[in-house]
Order: structure tokens, then sequence, then C-alpha cells
């Protein structure tokens, strides 16, 4: 074993690890503010591994997107709620919890076995390709792949993008309707 | 997968980050306590005062006294703060805004950190410190530092779209995200910069850059005549400086910013280098980004000097039914004009 | 489901310590978000108990305490004062001091505007004009002080007259700040009235219609911007306007731009008004002012060199021999905040047995939760800044 | 150069947040302390604090959010397409206009229903 991959490992437990236990921050911590906080934490070590894995475009659109714009989202529906008393919003009721520990089990069980999979499936890059990669970045890797391979989907995600605006809009007007009422 | 194979140098390459860290702590610490000075007296000489003249000669230790007078102040925190978060809150706002520093280049080799993401990354570390200022209102547990905190942050993220738009055609016109690469594109002198063929879009990154950082007319979450000082209300002290200094280091790096991304960045105006020599080339590629740097924050002080604040919605509707469709004009213009050129 | 959780409104506190009540208003306010939905202004932190003090000293002696009631229009108190105890007293004032008067006190009207345009764009965000206003209100004050010896609290008119005659060259230095006055507000109508952001922040905002006003007693520049034509120095002239051509400053909305409109208009016809009195002043030409005081011997009122009406009484009163006769009188001014009333009942002796202001701040403070109702949080300062409320007047 | 760029960002990260917290530190060491009863009082322009600062929000600060999720999205598909939009020529241009142009209807449906007015 190269120095090279000691240190690769040591960084990548080090932000797992950092990820692991800001996640459970999320859920177990009494404060939803504080699990805002843990959150962001998460979403920045999630970054991280995007990085580890030479993927910096991902990484920075995590940060961008996840760090940053669903945070945001999350502490102004935190504040939407108002004056409400932090400790209620604890898991209280059970079927509840019993449900989304269920989905949440399922769910990482499906990540777990996809990844297998795809590690049997997937195939090492060359040396070259990962040379490329470090030394252009996949930015343009991306926007390559985007606007050949994947113009279909890079299409539809508009329209997903714009059934989201209309969405919120919708919602923004209800209730600006039900105030004035 | 690291290709790093470990020799001396290697392990060299692994402690000199501390090298570039030391400078650019420095030159912030220096550029603030500089740009503090430079907007007191230019705000002075605007409205016909004389601006700090007593500490040091012509007032020029002016923010050094005031720096040390920051440190030994007593931290005043509410008993109804939330200490952590209220401590954490000034942390998130600066230590973004100090690696931003990292990733500006000051001349061509100078800078400290050279990604092929480094535009991308600038905006996502920027619009990190909203987060901290959201904090920092709900964790002082005052009603003016809330409602300063829930607006500013209601105006970053308002004016980041726009931003990241109007920079969304600079990377049409270079081709790519490095920094660098965004300079070296513009380096055949005045006629080549980006500010030409992106002109509305050099005009929205502007103001919202001025937004960005709360300065008047957008400085609506500190508008001291309405939100007392906004999500800072309750900070004293040494918590008071960081938000302080994250601030004006802020100012400076939208002015990199947008000189690099508009103005030809460190290179010559002229299209030359005056000087030959590789040393002194860099000292001259320093000598233009700071002289038009130092333009770009002359403008703000000026508008500071010059306009009242907005009001929260007329801030809004600025941001999403002017800037936001102008911006998009302007990266359909200019993805025509970098078409045609191809032709 | 989300309305259950909610306890919709805020209290908020703005003031006493706040930087942007002008000296220690105080206001409760009830925001939804950020509309306001109730406000209290809660007055009362600069009470000097003025009109009670004025019942434990002499006529004379409460005479530099009207100064204080606002200090940015001294001389406008001192003269309802005086013109009250003149009334009263049955004393005449000559034809030059009502001049000498006029002109102090259309100055005072103009540094009035001047620093209530300074603090109004600060509220608005804008930090220059007041230092811009506070170099002309500088000259104004040096004038003043030339003549009165003090920059602020002039304490300069005495019952039946002014204290001094103007000193030399005075005439000629207010001429020429007059010249001058003008193009300095072009200037700031050059930055600030074509502002978009300023009209923005300003027009429709804030709109005071013209019967909110009349019910609520709102006076001078506040209610000419809501286009009710009510100016003391035209409808009922006091001092010697009657002698002089007043033009009343209108404009019609009633919005915050419109108050401001009527302010900068003010200022400029006060110094119309200043020189159109310069023209009239009995006295001559200003070269030969003091010989013109010179008494020619004949002490026939009717003398053009030395009647009544050309002289200045300038003998200060004793403070325990003054007595004015049993009555009361009222006197009304318009202050650059509006209709200053002063009313006096005297019993005979020395001290007068009650004095009463009706202070135009006092009934602008009243009307400001009408007027920021159900608007944006931040539009509280252009309509607050827009009244021109002065706290000690309030107070009292 | 690459990984080497990262590695100084993440220090640089590592490093900054130490520097904001040395000047927290010492500063907590060299300053006096003082704590008093009113002093520690939350600020309310000079009155007892009163009734509660953590107030509810309006929905539209919520929309903003929302919009801004969307838009930012927007940007980072476009980022790719950027970089590229060199090599691609006119297949980009048109791609890019629909996409965009799909997102305006939304800005636009969303102008016309007044959401974006911030009362």
């Amino acid at each position: 074993m190269e120095i090279k991959d000691i240190i690769y490992s040591l960084f990548f437990f080090l932000i797992a690890g950092v990820l692991l236990v800001s996640a459970l921050g999320v859920v177990f911590l009494h404060r939803i503010v504080y699990s805002a906080v843990a959150m962001i934490l998460a979403f920045l070590s999630v970054a991280g591994i995007f990085v580890l894995l030479n993927a910096d475009f991902v990484a920075v659109s995590q940060i961008i997107i996840y760090a940053v714009g669903i945070t945001i989202v999350m502490i102004f529906a935190i504040m939407l709620t108002g004056t409400r008393e932090d400790k209620e919003l604890w898991i209280a009721k059970k079927f509840r919890s019993i449900v989304a520990l269920g989905s949440a089990g399922l769910l990482f069980l499906t990540i777990i076995v996809s990844s297998i999979l795809a590690t049997f499936a997937l195939q090492q890059p060359s040396d070259e390709v990962i040379q490329r990669l470090q030394t252009e970045g996949t930015t343009s890797t991306i926007g390559n792949a985007l606007l050949t391979t994947y113009v279909l989907p890079f299409e539809v995600l508009s329209l997903l993008l714009l059934a989201a605006i209309i969405g919120a809009v919708v919602i923004a007007i209800k209730n600006k309707e039900s105030k004035s009422q | 997968m690291f290709d790093l194979s470990f020799t001396l140098n290697d392990i060299f390459a692994f402690i000199w980050p501390v090298i570039p860290f030391i400078g650019v702590a420095a030159l912030l610490v220096f550029v603030v306590i500089f740009l503090v000075l430079m907007e007191r007296k230019v705000l002075a000489w605007l409205t016909i005062r004389k601006g700090p003249n007593r500490v040091g000669p012509g007032g020029w230790l002016q923010t050094f006294a005031d720096a040390i007078k920051l440190l030994f102040k007593e931290d005043i925190m509410s008993s109804e703060t939330n200490k952590i978060l209220f401590t954490l809150a000034p942390i998130v706002v600066f230590a973004p805004v100090m690696v931003i520093y990292g990733l500006m280049p000051f001349t061509e080799h100078l800078v400290a950190i050279n990604l092929a993401v480094g535009l991308f990354l600038v905006f996502a570390l920027s619009s990190l410190t909203t987060v901290g200022i959201v904090l920092a209102g709900w964790s002082s547990n005052n009603k003016y530092s809330l409602l300063g905190g829930m607006r500013s942050a209601a105006q970053a993220i308002s004016y980041e779209i726009p931003l990241v738009i109007a920079v969304l055609s600079i990377a049409v016109l270079a081709g790519s995200l490095n920094m660098i690469d965004i300079v070296k594109a513009q380096g055949g002198g005045i006629f080549t910069w980006n500010m030409w063929p992106a002109f509305i879009g050099f005009i929205v990154l502007f103001i919202c850059c001025i937004a960005e950082v709360n300065r008047i007319p957008f400085d609506l979450p500190e508008a001291e005549s309405e939100l007392v000082s906004g999500y800072n209300t309750e900070y004293s002290g040494m918590k008071f400086a960081l938000f302080f200094l994250a601030e004006y280091a802020a100012m400076f790096i939208i002015s990199v910013l947008i000189v690099t991304l508009f103005l030809g960045g460190y290179t010559s105006p002229l299209g030359f280098y005056l000087t030959q020599i590789p040393a002194l080339i860099h000292i001259e590629q320093a000598f233009w980004l700071v002289a038009k740097v130092y333009t770009i924050i002359f403008t703000i002080i000026w508008i500071r000097a010059t306009l009242p604040r907005l009001r929260a919605d007329q801030l809004m509707a600025f941001s999403w039914k002017f800037l936001l469709p102008m911006a998009l004009g302007n990266l359909v213009i200019v993805s025509v004009i970098k078409f045609l050129g191809q032709l | 489901m989300i309305e259950n959780l909610i306890k919709k409104d805020m209290l908020i506190n703005v003031g006493p310590q706040h930087p942007s009540t002008h000296g220690v208003l105080r206001l409760i306010m009830t925001l939804e978000g950020e509309i306001i939905r109730d406000t209290k202004p809660v007055i009362g932190y600069l009470h000097r108990g003025k009109e009670k003090l004025a019942e434990s000293r002499s006529y004379t002696q409460y005479l530099p305490m009207v100064d204080r009631v606002d200090y940015l229009s001294s001389f406008f108190y001192q003269a309802a004062y005086c013109y009250a105890v003149e009334e009263i007293a049955g004393l005449k004032v000559p034809k030059r001091a009502e001049y000498i008067r006029l002109i102090t006190m259309e100055f005072n009207r103009i540094a009035s505007h001047l620093l209530w345009l300074g603090s109004f764009l600060l509220d608005l965000g804008a930090t220059s004009p007041l230092f811009y206003v506070f170099r002309e209100r500088e000259e104004i004050v040096t004038l003043f002080e030339e003549l009165t010896g003090q920059r602020m609290m002039y304490n300069f008119y005495t019952f039946g007259g002014v204290k001094k005659d103007f000193p030399d060259g005075w005439i000629a230095k207010a001429l020429d700040l007059c010249k001058k006055m003008p193009a300095l507000f072009d200037e700031y109508e050059a930055i600030i009235t074509k502002n978009p952001i300023f009209l923005e922040r300003t027009k429709d905002i804030g709109v005071m219609t013209p019967k909110l006003g009349i019910d609520y007693g709102i006076t001078g520049p506040n209610i000419r911007a809501s286009g009710v034509d009510l100016d003391l120095r035209k409808s009922s002239p006091y001092s010697v306007y009657g002698e002089l051509d007043v033009k009343p400053c209108l404009a019609q909305s009633g919005d915050s731009y419109d108050r401001y409109i009527v302010r900068i208009a003010e200022m400029r016809e006060s110094i119309r008004l200043i020189e159109e009195a310069i023209e009239k002043i009995p006295g001559g030409i200003p070269e030969r002012l003091r010989v013109k005081k010179v008494n020619c011997g004949c002490n026939q009122d009717e003398c053009q060199h030395c009647g009544f009406d050309m002289q200045l009484v300038g003998k200060k009163v004793n403070p325990i021999v003054f007595k004015p006769p049993v009555g009361e009188a009222t006197s009304m001014i318009e202050s650059p905040r509006g209709i200053t009333l002063c009313y006096i009942v005297s019993n005979g002796t020395n001290k007068p047995y009650r004095v009463k202001w009706r202070t135009p701040s006092f009934s602008s403070v009243q009307v400001l939760p009408e007027l920021v109702k159900d608007k944006n949080y931040s539009d509280l300062m252009p309509i607050f800044g827009s009244l021109d409320v002065v706290l000690p007047e309030v107070d009292r | 150069m690459y990984i080497q760029g990262y590695w100084i960002l993440v220090a640089f990260i590592g490093f900054s947040v130490a520097f904001a917290c040395a000047a927290l530190v010492m500063s907590w060491i060299v300053q006096p302390k003082a704590p008093g009863k009113f002093k520690e009082k939350t600020y309310e322009c000079g009155m007892q604090p009163f009734g509660d600062s953590r107030i509810q929000f309006d929905v539209k600060y919520y929309l903003y959010a929302l919009l801004f999720l969307i838009f930012d999205i927007e940007a980072v598909f476009l980022f790719p397409w950027a970089v590229v939009y060199n090599k691609l020529g006119l297949f980009a241009l048109v791609e890019a206009l629909i996409f965009i142009g799909i997102l305006v209807i939304g800005l636009v449906y969303a102008w016309k229903k007044d959401a974006l007015k911030w009362e």
C-alpha cells in the first residue's frame, strides 16, 4: 500500500466520519435549528467525498444546491412554522417513526445493493481518463454528455423545473388568498 | 486514484498551503484595514469633512486603533441568546470569505488555490455566508436581528441568481471555469475585455455584487434607521469584528471578481506589458489589478455617498423583475455573439 | 394546518433608544410579517414641564426658556410668546423691529427645513445630504450668531421689539446668502428630486388626505402638501407679513414626496420673502443703518427719520416690574412645522397665570399611526421623517 | 496540480476556521469580563424586552427560497453547457435557448400571478 493510498483512505474515513456523525445529528438533535446546522455539515462532507471521487463539478454543485439552497429553504420553512416549541418536533408518534425508519432502511438497502452491483458492473476507468479528469476537471465532460447523449433528459429537466416554479407559485398564491379572506 | 508519487517534493507540497495562507491572511487584514480607512476618507471628502485625522500621520493608523479596541472589548452576550449558534455564526460568515481570497487570481502565478471549477466554487462559498447571517439573526433572539437576518437572506438569494447567470455569460466567452483561463482569454488589452460583449452582464453583475455585500443602496439588512443594526445588533467585541472584517473583505473580493471577469483581471489594458523582465511583469500585473480594483471600490463608495436605500419589496422586485430578465437576455446575446464569432 | 401553529403578530419597539426616532419617541408597533398593523406612539421622554414652569417665573425670565421648546425654530417660539404678551400688555412693536423679526424668522425657517432635509434623507439611507445641509445651515447660524451672539437658543426678541439692530454689514451678508442659496437648492434638487430611488421610496407613500389632516389638526407644510391652503402668513398675517407678497407653497397628493417638495419650495419662498423684506425694511439702505437709527431730535411719531415705526425697541424689560394687566391673549404663528399657538392668561402679577402651547409636531405624531397602518415596516421612515417631528416640541 | 489544488482548498478551509476561532479565543483571553444583569438583556431600544422575538414569517420568504433553488439548479446545469458551448456550436445554442425559454415561461407565470410581488 502506497502512502498516497493511506492518505486517501485517511481523508475518506475522516470525511465519512464527519458525514455519519452530522447525519446522526440531523436526526437526533433536539433543536430543529441544530439539525439544520448539522445538515449543512453533512452536505459539505458529501461534497468532500465527491472531491475524493474526482467529481469536482458535482462537489461544487452539492455545495451550491444542497448546502446553501436546500438549507435556506429548510431554514425558511423553520421560520414559517413560527414560535412553536422546538421540542415538540421531536419524533413523538410511534407509528410515524416506524414508517420513517422503515422507509429509510429500505432506501439504505437499495443503495447498498445497487452500489455493490455497480462495483461489479462498472469498469475502472483507465489511468489516462483519470489523468485527463484531474487536469481539466469534469465540467466539460459533463457538458458534453448533457448536450449529446442526454439531451432529452436535459430538456425534460427544464420542464421539471417549470413544474416546480408553478407549484411554488400556486402554493404561495393559495396562502395569500386564504390570508386575505 | 490519487495521482501522486510521494517524494520530498510532495511532502513539501502538503506543507506549502501554509505559506499562501499566511500570505492571504496578511493580505486580508491589510486590505480590510486600508479599505476601512479609504472608505472613511473618501466619504469624508465627498461630504466636505476631514475624516479620521488624529491617530497616526493623517489618520492613517485609525483603523489599527479601532481593531485593537475591538480586540480588547468585552464580548457581551445576551442571556437569552443561543450561545453555540451565536458564536458559530461569525465563523460561518468569515471563513468562506477567507477561502475565496485564496481562489482569486492576483497575478498570473499568485493564486493560492487554482481549480478547474474555481469560478463556480467562488459562488458556492459566497452563498454559504448567507447561512451564517441567518444563524446570527436567529440565535440573537432579538427582533431586529431576526428581521435583519431574514431580510438579508432573502436579499442574498434573490441577487445570487442574476449574479450567477451574468457569470454564465463569462463562462460562455472563456469556455472555462478556471479563473486564470478567464483572465487569459481577455489578455489582449482593453478591447478584448469581456465587458464589451457582455456589457449588460457587467452592469447586472456590478449591481448584484453591491447587493451581495449589503451596501447602499442595498443595505436593508443593516438599515440603521429601521432595524438598528440588522443581524449584528447583538454582537460586540471580536464577534462583531469578524462580521465587519468579512464585510469589507467581501467588498474587496467582489471588486477583484468584477475586474477578473469583466475588466481583464491582472492583464494590462494596453495589450502589452510595460516591463519585459519576468519578475517585473509579476509586479506590473499586481499593479494593474490593484489599480482596477480600487477604481471599482471607489465607485462603490461613491455610490454609497450618493444614493438613498431601497425598500425591501422594491429590492426584491428589482432583482426578479429587472436584473434576472436582463441577465438572461445578456446570456442569450453573448451566446449568439460567440456563435456568430465562430462562423 | 400551519396557520394554527402560528402566532402571527410581533410587537416591536421602535425607540426610545433607536437610531432614527429623532430623539426619544417610542413607537410600539404590531407587525405582521413586515406589515405594520398597529402603532402606538409613546411620548413624554423629553417632557420638561415648559408650561408649568412659566407659572413660577416672571414673564421675562420665561423668555429664554421658550427657545428650548423647539431648538430648531427658536425664533418662532420667541415670537409667538412675545406677540401674546404684547397683546396683553398693549405694547406696540415698531415696524423696523417687526421686519427684523420677520427676516430672522424666515432665515430660521430655512435653517429648520435644511436640517429636516438632511435628517429625512438620512432616514432614507442617504448620508451625504446631511453634511451638505449643515454647510448651508452653518452660514445662516453664523449670521444669527453675529446678530444675537448665539448659534442656538437665540433669546433675541423682547416684549415690544428685538434686542438689537442688525450690526453693520449684516444685511449685505444676508443678501449675499440669499443670492447664493437658490443655486444650492438647485443642487439638492438635482441629486434628490429626480433620484429614482428617492421617488420610489416617497411617491404615494404615507398619503395624507386633506380630511385626515384637518381631522388631526395637522398644519404647516404637512397640510399644505395635501392641498389645503392654510398659511397664517397669508390668511391672517401677523407681524408685517401683510405688507409682503406671501405665496403659499402647495402640493396636491399629500404623500411624503409632496411634503418634501413643499418644504423645498418654502425655502425658496422664504428667500424671496427675505429679499423683499430687506428691500422694504424701514431705515433705508444697509450702509446707513446706524445713521438712520440716530434720533433727529423731533420726537414725533410721524417723523420719517426718528418716528416710532422706524425705531427699534431694544430696552430690556425689568423682570420684576413688568406686570401686564389682567387678561388673556392668544397668538398664532406659522412656524416651520405648522401653527404654533401661545395662549397666556395674566392675573396682573409679574408671573403668567397660565401659559399654553399648541405645538404642530404633537399633531404630526398623532397622525402617524394612521399614515403607517398596513404599510411596510420600511415605509415608517420616509413617512415619519417627512412629517418633520421635533420631539422636544411634542413633549414640551 | 489538480488534486493539489483541492488539498490547498481543504487546508484553507481548516486554516480559515482556525483563524476565526483564534481571533475569538485571543479576544476572549484579553478582554475584560464584567457581566451584569442589565448588560445581558436583549437590546430592545432601551426598554425591557417584551413579546416573543421568534416570529413567524410570511410565506413569501419561502417562495423566494424555492425560486432561488430552482434557478440555482438551472444555473448549475447551464455551467457545463457554457464550458462546452465553444465546441458544439449551433446545436448547443438552440438547446440552451429551449432550456432557458422554458424557465422564462415559469418566470413570466410567476410574474403574471403576482407571486413576485412583495407586499
